[in-house]
């Protein structure tokens, strides 16, 4: 439990101690998370592009690797446009929040077991609390343009909001319950200790964690607020520019947030899969693996370029990304205390990736919910399941806890039981028949 | 002294934001300064050492009473008249009551002088409050904790029942 | 908080009476597919009635028609539902056929009756695309856009052009189909089955997408038929109807095929109806590019097209509808008067019927439903 | 080329019930017997015509019909007046239950000037019929009898300013109410667009 920064502790004079530490934790998660945003924004378009067999962005830096950088440019340079009769100081306020409220959750993230801005015991309710206030940036920017799609966008946001912190709220107590305490990395320990993540026997849990964080962080299916066949582009709609841009950052880093929340949760943090299996042991030079493949990948990739002079950039790009890739790969190899240090974070990011490959993947595939529809999905089913896993969760730590059976096993009978309910409630609706013939005529 | 200026810069804060909630025209304005007061409350919370209660006091009323507060605001959409006169027409009654409290508390601060300060609680004594305040709320004080969600049970089914009959 | 509002665009609301609102959607609205402008009637949430204001789009080409000759007004005709640009000219060169007591010789009947199937697959996956785009689902779009494009190819080798086609002739066509032209159809057909089921697997059972559109603008028979419905949407609501059928043009009677029909009448079924309709075409298509007879491509219908005085109504199967050409002739060589019975515009008439009771959210869905073309709505 | 005349095939079957078997390919080599002798050469030009239905709409209606004629074989019964009746039996009665389309030509120097069609459609019998309704500038609304006609009236009062008396919302469709003009009429061209409407809504000059 050595945070990295304690080593320059005793250089720093007594008075700037307490504040110097976190500032410079602060500066490496802030400037990080933008940049990761930045390029989750490549990603999503890459992604989907594939799904939608399109290329993507091409054209700036190699396979579009500089879009990202460019497309902030443009955004810093753009107009900033405030429309008239908006309340120009709330509609300045508004982005400032949403960035805000979605950032400053991460100071409670253990990205690592030595890589927390602050580790407060009530960590979890703070998280909460706090990505909590981003809903304010929605509304009051939706109220603030005086315009309607905005405000009818910040309203439809608020109230999906609202509805679906419920049944998160649920989904977050049963793994409070299981680990027993609010401490982030608390959480992440119990999971070590217990020698299994709280996804494997709290999966319904997770489950409405996951569909809640989707709506909470308004994409698809649940992107109403900013659906754009009906409300053009939602709450955001008279932002341009840098505004925008905030906007755009403070939801790419919300959705960030939650699968850190959840992968905090439920998948064990920053433990490499099966952490109790010791043969497993040689997964901790994933990263090497990781890197090898982007070398191969950037070179492969170089060589189906052409090799026209114009080009010249473009493969020396391609060419430095392999090779930095590829000094990484050895360090890690050669300098075992490295590849070990990095192991947290690596994981940590892996699973978050995984997560956010989930939000994309959505996107490129569901259509959308009507209001009333997700209304209805949260207030009929997951709030009712998610309140039925709480109390069969709970019995099942009793069997545990009183009975002495198997950790696992008790909570397994608590999840049948959810299922159960949650089959009785799934059970008001009929499948789908097909009702349009072909043959006669 | 860090500390200390800390609690002088959120108590004004919560002053000023407090005092600029009842003079705003917007009510929207009025709303985010009251947001205001209350974050600077929870901070006051957190210097205090009382983290549980500044995280229920950032979900429960910024995350959720305010977010309703604005939402009906948004939603009555006051008409322009309405919004631009103000409601805060009783200036006497108030500046009146205000300085009946300010009496008070002067008073209460002269006379109570002389008895002894509390002592500072160490702070690694209050670390686990949350455990502190599930213990205290679930198993010495249950009944009253239970009445107390019974009451704000038929609170809401009464309102719904309002609502419905309308 | 209507301070800065103008009427005309966006939405705009004004509050009636205690629950009632109205609330403005268009011309500019991105799912009103053109320059449509509906201005619905609030109860709650729940739409009371809705009126569609349209026209943004009018060009007056009824009156074009009569101030050109016969031939001249036939690329016209495609800038009516500039999406299905074949079976328009189809419809026209058929009617102004009639009114010359002409008939186009079978090879050009079956080589037209190829381009309007592959229109009619091309116009169902436009809306195949933009409708699923509506309910929020983006990827179907892009695949059917995918195999749009290998229709606008052939489109493009045959005549030159992909979207306003201006494809046959009167008297059938003017050039003689390329070569390969019957593979390429082949390999379109070939393909394309598998291409449905794979929109079939994003969408066909997604319960997102059955819970958007079933009972979502139900319309019955009867009401249908009153409101001169024709199309997918007639045959959605159960009516076995096609004028392929009924009254067979081209070469349609020489093939087998079936209608679909659906049961409901609801925006689920007419969905199932267009994809059926699409394996139908392509049945069609099989056929017909096996068969195509050989012969001569013009009918002799003399330079200077001059049909006797009197009158036709002639009609086709549109991808949208009844498409049809009602043609005044006093014996000149320009229309007396041309009217075109377009189906979108009829069709759209039944909005109104079909968004009461329902949701804001869902008028966006059975605008899609419709599958209107403005410039065929406003003409 | 589709034969429209078959107005024997009578296939009483209501819509509705989706199962209407359509006449198809080998129905059209059966000619239609109550079809005067079909020529030779494809029939082009009008000729009178005279059959089961017109006789029967005679019968009813009398002098209120006017010529029934046969052209390119698509069959047109001129309303001279109680259009509404006329429609109204055509559709309880004879089940011409879809009106297809609703227009008018303008006859410019003929009295009474404007012809009002009606192309009607029957599903049962697979059979269209053409009503040509001969009115000057008023003619009775048939919304009652098709809701369908709604539009197209309204499209018509649009483009030829004929008045349907008895519709519901009679205004102009697809131009700006305060239009003036009547495009589809005959003496109107394109110099006599309405250019104050253009230059006080539009803010252009125009072009013509």
């Amino acid at each position: 439990m050595t945070n990295p920064f304690d080593i320059l502790a005793p250089y720093l004079p007594d008075v700037l101690e307490p504040f110097i530490l976190p500032l410079l934790q602060i500066g490496v998660v802030f400037l990080g998370l933008s940049l990761i945003v930045a390029y989750i924004v490549y990603a999503e378009r890459k992604i989907l592009a594939h799904i939608q067999v399109r290329l993507g962005p091409m054209r700036v830096g190699p396979h579009g690797l500089l879009q990202p950088i460019a497309d902030g440019l443009k955004l810093l340079l753009k107009e900033d446009i405030i429309p008239r009769g908006a309340d120009s100081f709330i509609f300045w306020l508004a982005p400032v929040i949403s960035v805000m409220a979605a950032f400053t959750g991460f100071a409670l993230i253990p990205f690592a077991d030595n890589f927390i801005v602050t580790d407060v015991n009530v960590g979890l309710l703070f998280v909460i609390g706090i990505s909590s206030l981003g809903i304010y940036g929605i509304i009051l920017g939706g109220w603030s343009s005086n315009s309607h799609y905005p405000l009818l966008g910040a309203l439809r946001s608020a109230a999906q909001l609202v509805s679906y912190e419920v049944a998160l709220g649920f989904a977050i107590v049963s793994a409070l319950l299981l680990s027993g305490t609010l401490s982030m990395s608390g959480i992440v320990k119990a999971q070590i200790t217990h020698g299994v993540w709280f996804v494997f026997v709290q999966p319904v849990a997770f489950f409405i964690l996951f569909v809640a964080a989707i709506a909470e962080t308004n994409r698809n299916p649940f992107d109403l607020p900013e659906a754009e066949s009906e409300l053009v582009a939602g709450f955001h709609t008279e932002y341009s520019g840098f505004r925008f841009s905030l906007y755009f950052l403070g939801e790419y880093a919300a959705m960030i947030l939650v699968s850190s929340i959840a992968v905090t949760l439920f998948l064990g943090g920053w433990t490499r899969p099966f952490q109790s299996v010791g043969w497993l042991d040689f997964l901790k030079y994933a990263p090497v693996a990781l890197f090898a493949f982007c070398t191969y990948w950037c070179v492969a990739h170089e060589r189906k370029m052409p090799r026209a002079p114009e080009w010249r950039w473009q493969r020396l790009m391609l060419l430095g990304l392999g090779g930095g890739a590829a000094v990484l790969a050895l360090v890690f190899v050669a300098v075992p205390p490295v590849v070990d240090a990095v192991q947290g974070v690596f994981w940590f990011l892996v699973k978050v990736c995984a997560f956010l490959y989930g939000f994309i993947w959505f996107r490129g595939t569901f259509p959308r919910y009507r209001f009333d529809q997700l209304m209805r999905l949260g207030w009929h089913y997951m709030i009712p399941v998610a309140i039925a896993n709480t109390i069969f969760c709970g019995v099942g730590l009793v069997l545990w806890r009183s009975l002495g059976w198997s950790f696992a096993g008790s909570l397994w009978i608590g999840t049948l039981l959810t299922l159960l309910v949650a089959l009785l409630l799934s059970g008001q609706t009929e499948a789908p028949e097909p009702t349009v013939t072909r043959r006669g005529s | 002294m860090f500390y200390l200026f800390n609690f002088y810069v959120l108590a004004a804060l919560t002053v000023i934001s407090a005092i600029f909630v009842i003079t705003r025209r917007n009510p929207v304005h009025s709303v985010i300064f009251l947001i205001i007061t209350l974050l600077s409350l929870a901070l006051l919370y957190v210097q205090l050492q009382a983290e549980f209660l500044a995280a229920v006091q950032i979900i429960l009323y910024i995350g959720g009473i305010m977010v309703l507060f604005l939402f009906v605001i948004m939603l009555v959409n006051l008409d322009v008249v309405a919004r631009q006169a103000p409601f805060n027409r009783q200036w006497h009654i108030a500046g009146l009551a205000a300085l009946v409290l300010l009496g008070e508390l002067v008073a209460a601060l002269y006379w109570g002088r002389g008895t002894p300060t509390l002592p500072l609680a160490p702070p690694t004594a209050l670390q686990p409050n949350t455990e502190l305040i599930g213990v205290t709320l679930f198993q010495n004080y249950l009944l009253p904790f239970e009445i107390a969600s019974v009451l704000l049970l038929v609170a809401m089914v009464g309102a719904v029942l309002m609502a419905k009959r309308r | 908080m209507a301070a800065n509002n103008s009427s005309q665009f966006g939405v705009e609301t004004t509050v009636l009476g205690a629950d009632e609102i109205i609330l403005n959607m268009g011309p500019q609205h991105p799912s009103t597919h053109g320059v449509l402008r509906v201005k619905l009637k609030l109860d709650g949430e729940k739409v009371a009635s809705s009126e569609c204001i349209i026209g943004y789009l009018h060009r007056g080409v009824e009156k074009i028609g009569e101030n050109r000759t016969y031939p001249q007004f036939a690329p016209y005709v495609d800038r009516t539902d500039y999406v299905a640009a074949v079976s328009n000219g189809l419809g026209y060169c058929e009617a102004v056929e009639k009114l010359l007591g002409a008939e186009a010789p079978p090879r050009a009947r079956w080589v037209r009756t190829i381009l309007t199937e592959l229109q009619r697959i091309a116009s169902h996956l436009l809306w195949l695309g933009t409708h699923a785009l509506d309910i929020g689902a983006i990827t179907p779009l892009f695949y059917t856009f995918r195999e749009r494009e290998e229709i606008l190819k052939i489109f493009e080798k045959y005549c030159g052009a992909r979207l306003t086609t201006h494809a046959f002739r009167i008297g059938g066509l003017q050039y003689e189909t390329y070569g390969g032209f019957e593979d390429e159809v082949r390999v379109f057909c070939k393909d394309f089955d598998k291409r449905i089921d794979e929109y079939e697997e994003l969408l066909t059972s997604n319960r997102i997408w059955v819970e958007r559109t079933r009972d979502i603008g139900v319309i019955t028979a009867e009401h249908a038929v009153a409101m001169g419905v024709t199309g997918p949407i007639l045959r959605g609501s159960g009516v076995r109807w096609d004028i392929r059928k009924a009254m067979p043009y081209a070469a349609y009677d020489q093939f087998q095929f079936d209608i679909p029909i659906g049961q409901r009448g609801d925006t689920y079924d007419r969905y199932l109806v267009r994809l059926e309709e699409m394996r139908q075409s392509r049945r069609i298509l099989l056929q017909a590019v096996e068969s195509i007879p050989d012969g001569p491509i013009l009918a002799r219908v003399g330079k200077v097209i001059k049909p006797p005085p009197g009158e036709v109504y002639h009609s086709i199967e549109a991808p949208k509808g009844e498409l049809g050409y009602y043609i005044v002739s006093d014996g000149t060589t320009q229309p007396y008067r041309l009217r075109i019975r377009p189906p979108s515009f009829i069709n759209l008439q039944a909005l109104d019927r079909m968004v009461q009771g329902h949701l804001v959210a869902d008028v966006v869905a059975i605008i899609g439903t419709i599958d209107i073309v403005l410039g065929e709505v406003d003409r | 080329m589709a034969d429209e005349q078959k107005k024997d095939e009578a296939q009483p079957q209501p819509p509705a019930a989706g199962e209407a078997p359509k006449p198809a390919v080998e129905e059209k080599k059966v000619a239609p017997p109550p079809k005067p002798a079909a020529p030779a050469k494809p029939s082009v030009g009008p000729e009178p015509l005279d059959n089961e239905l017109v006789r029967r709409l005679r019968a009813r209606f009398g002098t209120a019909l006017g010529d029934a004629t046969l052209d390119r074989k698509q069959a047109i019964v001129v309303v001279r007046e109680r259009l509404l009746e006329v429609c109204e039996y055509l559709k309880t009665e004879e089940k011409f239950d879809f009106l297809a389309d609703l227009t008018a030509v303008d006859w410019f120097d003929r009295q009474p000037r404007f012809d009002v069609i009606l192309n009607l459609y029957s599903f049962p019998h697979n059979q269209r019929l053409r009503l040509k309704a001969t009115v000057g500038d008023t003619c009775a609304s048939v919304t009652g009898v098709w809701p369908a006609a709604n539009w197209l009236e309204r499209e018509c009062y649009d483009m030829f300013g004929i008045r349907f008396e008895g519709h519901p919302n009679l205004k102009r469709i697809l131009l700006p109410d305060e239009w003036k003009g009547y495009p589809l009429r005959k003496d109107y061209d394109i110099l006599k667009q309405d250019t104050d409407w253009i230059r006080e809504n539009i803010g252009i000059e125009s072009g013509q």
